[in-house]
């Protein structure tokens, strides 16, 4: 349950027993080849996997790099939240639960959990902050078209960090029925090693397209961007034993790899924002998936250990990251992609990303949830 | 052996917070369980969210509420309670001796990650849950400082209407593993569900219903006569000694 | 040029050489195996295909019928729209044109024109209803993020038929330079076949899946949403040498192979809506891109034949077909694709569809843009 | 010879419509374009599909537009126009003949199509363009009756504030390739254009400035007046005899 100093399972003694369940039946699981059998064919047949890798041409030629997109967003809900909702709402199947709870930030996990539990017929309850509510109202439709139960969360900063504080109040009320599906890599043991490999079929699948995309079969640069870090964390699960570098992109205002430091919030020891008096600070970002203060344990493990760089992109970079996209290659990507795009085009051509270089990049989410956002931060 | 009663305030809630730690002592507590606000409190309900938020509103830090509980001095043991976060952090346990607090709670700091946690020359309490199996159950038990704190019910702190069922069948598993006494606490809100818990624990610890009279603006008095009301109850006829 | 009575090319003088030279294109690079490999590229690596055939399991099992689900709402943009304006946009590349033009009526048209216009560097204008423009705000958005040039048509009943005049009259004005991106098969020859074939990538996928999932390789029914009837061509282009029952489902407000009288319109002879003078009618229907009084002539001809059969579903047996896939597989359809599905919930376990068969339904696109219309007119 | 002219006026879309053709008569005009209102009118520019979408909420159909036709007797052809929809409706040819209408121009029924009409008795003129190569517009003129339409530019009806330059050139090409007379239509908007326009073909045809004056509220003397301003244009001395 540790990544070097980081990790562990920070959670009220109600909770051990729950948290215990969730890793015995993982492991369990991830041992079966029955379960990775339907759960790879449920991916493949309803979620779309595997998802494409675009070169992206036009941008590319811009840049002076080669530019590989991975396509999450083309998968079922438009982003690679599904994947390891897929993952965790059958194992909860597997464990007998008989509801799911979930936290949400910019939304896309809620929806991939209400479209799991609707799937799977398991009722969905999704705490999201009132703040997010708002400015995420696209997918609060969805989720309540899809039966789930959202519910805003109105205490602290309003987002997903008082979210995922009142998931975790649910869960530990109700931890025999209720099966927590915890959205990023963050949370007690087994959650952040768990959706890391519900997540790596997008950096296994990379790794293979790459090999046939590149002559050098591996990209120079693995880019991602990280709230959590899910993406990133499966994106670099594919890549982490090549030569690879691997960045990771977090919002200026949520930037806890970058910025943070040594900390324990929902669950798990890992670098947070926060001030003086070890108060968490609220995170403020215009991505809301971003909007988080901490980051995913072996996220800053790695960072520690120097295989990965934590960058971070203002919110104006990122907008103009995202419009650039959508009118070089038609692609308009979620506001937290565009961060991971955004410090690629700002560093191409420089010493940190050369020209000629390969760079994968993940395409989380699709920026159909961040249009009001766009129109009115674009000023289009 | 006389009942135990740990009543709970949140440091740095109200300007005066410090008077009420006084009237809690008059009105009989044996211990007084001081909650440090943490910005993000998961364990708790919506009655010390509330309590910690205005709290920290005021600007109360960890440093600031100690400092002040360092001004008075109280007769019987001061308790700290908070988040790991704010725990874990170099040189929490200087400040907690410096302040004249004995014990400390972590509710979100299992045996599993006690380690960790440096505080030397303060006790440290454990929790334990209805859901703790057995073997864990008498760890907690031989780890556990001070007394040990059994979690009434799976939940969150605040207020109930009833005891749980589930607390007599918790207190007494506690009771087998461990000679420290056992306090009961998450949703005790009356005399009447504090006496009920005496018959099964050492102890009460009762924190939602003491702050959400705060929260509405009683004063020490007022406050220290419902935990004289509830030290009658843990004394009187239904108690079982 | 022609499906038994119907098709043909109604066009003005002016456009007469336009039409042909589309005509010649397509012929020479439908025959030209480095630009099918390019575009099957293109539909792989940057649309996302193939989509995957889904099986609607639990809806199967409240129904007694076998549903299979074919996923364009997984493609790039959300909809099946995108398979065609990939083909025309790289055809106009071929023939050197410098602009695209486009109708639309949902948007998903517009949008996918869009897209394909900024991938090849190609300026797009897209003509819309102004009906078309209040109620579908979220396209209309993308389109100008992608950007493109939308442009509200005003006159007649402001829907889809008055975008398609009105983009036939900015290709007259330019038919040298201007690309005309149809949308549907409908328009002058070669329009309705060069689209059926762009579209029939859906059937093509679709008949193979089916030989893998189903024992009898073969679907008993074959279920579409027409409109114009894109998707509807595409999919029985893979069909129509089997034995699968061929099934198109119009909006009641919107039944031109249904209701419909032969006559011409936008460059072709077909079934139409009209009144006893001749008169277009105006049609109705909840989802924008059913919102077309005629339907392709090889719809017409299909019809005529008897080889497929063309029924109407109304407006809330289609919202109730929607939001009951999105609570039994979490699948929010466009509205368009929830007609089809709602003729089968309908149909299935009477004569029409007896208990037992298997169905396979395309899901033409993804419901997010009919969210705000599926949460008013569901009451959710 | 005397070069032609052919103002247009959309049926019905006034009640007193009619008036305007005595008017267009005694103007000087030696036919007239009478177009039968279709609810998509995808050759027509703003102003003759404003035209229409007032014949057609006045409640005007072919049928009653007709009818009304044949109540007025006019001394000159009379050319009805209208879109493939309504020309290729069964008994269409028929009720032209009833109405006195000798002549038919469908700009939506080319050449290839032109098999599905069947108008007998009636001369059916076809368009030719610019773009229309020369293999085309020499079929065009053996097979068009009455006159050759020339479609002076690519696009739609409606009036531009000068002759386009094709429109010479394509007069030029057509008149080799018939002994029809060559109308020039589509944007001539002005006496001085339908000057400029008779120096190379045998007459014009103009529809959205009449109507503009007709939608605008002009009444049968006004819109006359301007006819007449045509005909002295192309009798005047810049016209080429």
């Amino acid at each position: 349950g540790r990544f070097g100093g980081y990790g562990g399972r920070y959670v009220p003694e109600s909770l051990i027993p729950a948290c215990q369940a969730v890793a015995d039946a993982f492991a369990q699981a991830w041992a079966d080849p029955g379960f990775r059998g339907s759960l790879a064919r449920l991916l493949s047949v309803y979620a779309g996997r595997p998802t494409p890798l675009t070169p992206a041409l036009r941008l590319s030629a811009e840049l002076g790099v080669t530019v590989l997109l991975k396509r999450e967003d083309l998968t079922h809900t438009g982003s690679h939240k599904i994947n390891n909702v897929m993952g965790q709402a059958m194992l909860a199947r597997r464990m007998g639960r008989t509801r799911l709870i979930a936290e949400t930030g910019a939304g896309m996990h809620g929806v991939a959990t209400a479209t799991a539990g609707a799937l799977l017929g398991l009722p969905v309850k999704v705490f999201m902050g009132e703040r997010d509510v708002e400015r995420q109202a696209h997918n609060v439709f969805r989720m309540r078209l899809l039966g789930a139960e959202v519910v805003p969360v109105a205490t602290g900063s309003r987002t997903l960090k008082d979210a995922t504080s009142a998931a975790m109040r649910d869960w530990v009320a109700d931890a025999d029925e209720a099966y927590y599906c915890v959205g990023s890599v963050i949370g007690p043991h087994p959650y952040p090693t768990m959706v890391r490999e519900f997540q790596r079929v997008i950096g296994d699948e990379a790794r293979r397209q790459c090999a046939t995309e590149l002559p050098a079969a591996v990209p120079d640069y693995v880019v991602a961007c990280v709230g959590g870090g899910s993406n990133a964390a499966g994106t670099f699960a594919g890549f982490v034993d090549t030569d690879a570098k691997l960045v990771g992109v977090e919002a200026e205002g949520g930037s806890g790899a970058a910025n943070g430091e040594i900390g324990v919030l929902h669950g798990f020891q890992s670098l947070f924002l926060q001030d003086e008096h070890g108060q968490i600070r609220e995170a403020h970002s215009i991505a809301a998936g971003l909007d988080y203060p901490g980051v995913g344990p072996e996220h800053a493990y790695l960072r520690d250990l120097g295989r990965a760089r934590y960058v971070t992109v203002a919110d104006a970079e990122a907008i103009a990251a995202a419009v650039r996209l959508a009118r070089t290659e038609g692609i308009p990507p979620a506001i937290e992609s565009a961060h991971a795009l955004a410090w690629v085009i700002d560093a191409a051509g420089t010493s940190v990303l050369p020209s000629g270089s390969t760079v994968l990049v993940t395409l989380s989410g699709r920026g159909d949830k961040d249009l009001t956002t766009l129109m009115t931060e674009a000023e289009l | 052996m006389t009942k135990l009663l740990m009543p709970y305030i949140t440091a740095g809630v109200r300007p005066d917070w410090t008077a009420y730690l006084t009237a809690f002592e008059d009105a009989g507590a044996d211990l007084i369980e001081v909650g440090l606000p943490f910005s993000d409190p998961t364990v708790d309900g919506p009655t010390i969210q509330e309590a910690s938020d205005a709290a920290l509103a005021r600007g109360a830090t960890p440093a600031s509420v100690l400092a002040e509980l360092a001004t008075i001095s109280a007769g019987i043991p001061l308790v700290a309670s908070t988040y790991a976060n704010i725990a874990l952090r170099p040189g929490f346990a200087g400040a907690l001796h410096a302040a004249g607090v004995t014990g400390l709670i972590v509710p979100d700091l299992p045996l599993d990650e006690l380690a960790g946690l440096s505080a030397a020359g303060i006790e440290v309490s454990l929790l334990a849950s209805p859901a703790t199996p057995d073997d864990r159950l008498a760890e907690i038990g031989r780890r556990s400082q001070g007394f040990v704190y059994a979690v009434s019910v799976m939940g969150t702190t605040g207020e109930r209407d009833r005891l749980a069922p589930s607390a007599a069948a918790l207190a007494a598993r506690v009771k087998e593993v461990t000679d420290l006494p056992v306090l009961l606490g998450f949703g005790i809100s009356t005399p009447e569900q504090a006496a009920e818990a005496a018959v099964v624990a050492d102890g009460v610890i009762v924190g939602a219903a003491v702050m959400r009279r705060i929260l509405d603006g009683a004063g020490p008095a007022e406050v220290g006569a419902f935990v004289a009301s509830l030290r009658a109850a843990l004394s009187g006829p239904i108690a079982v000694r």
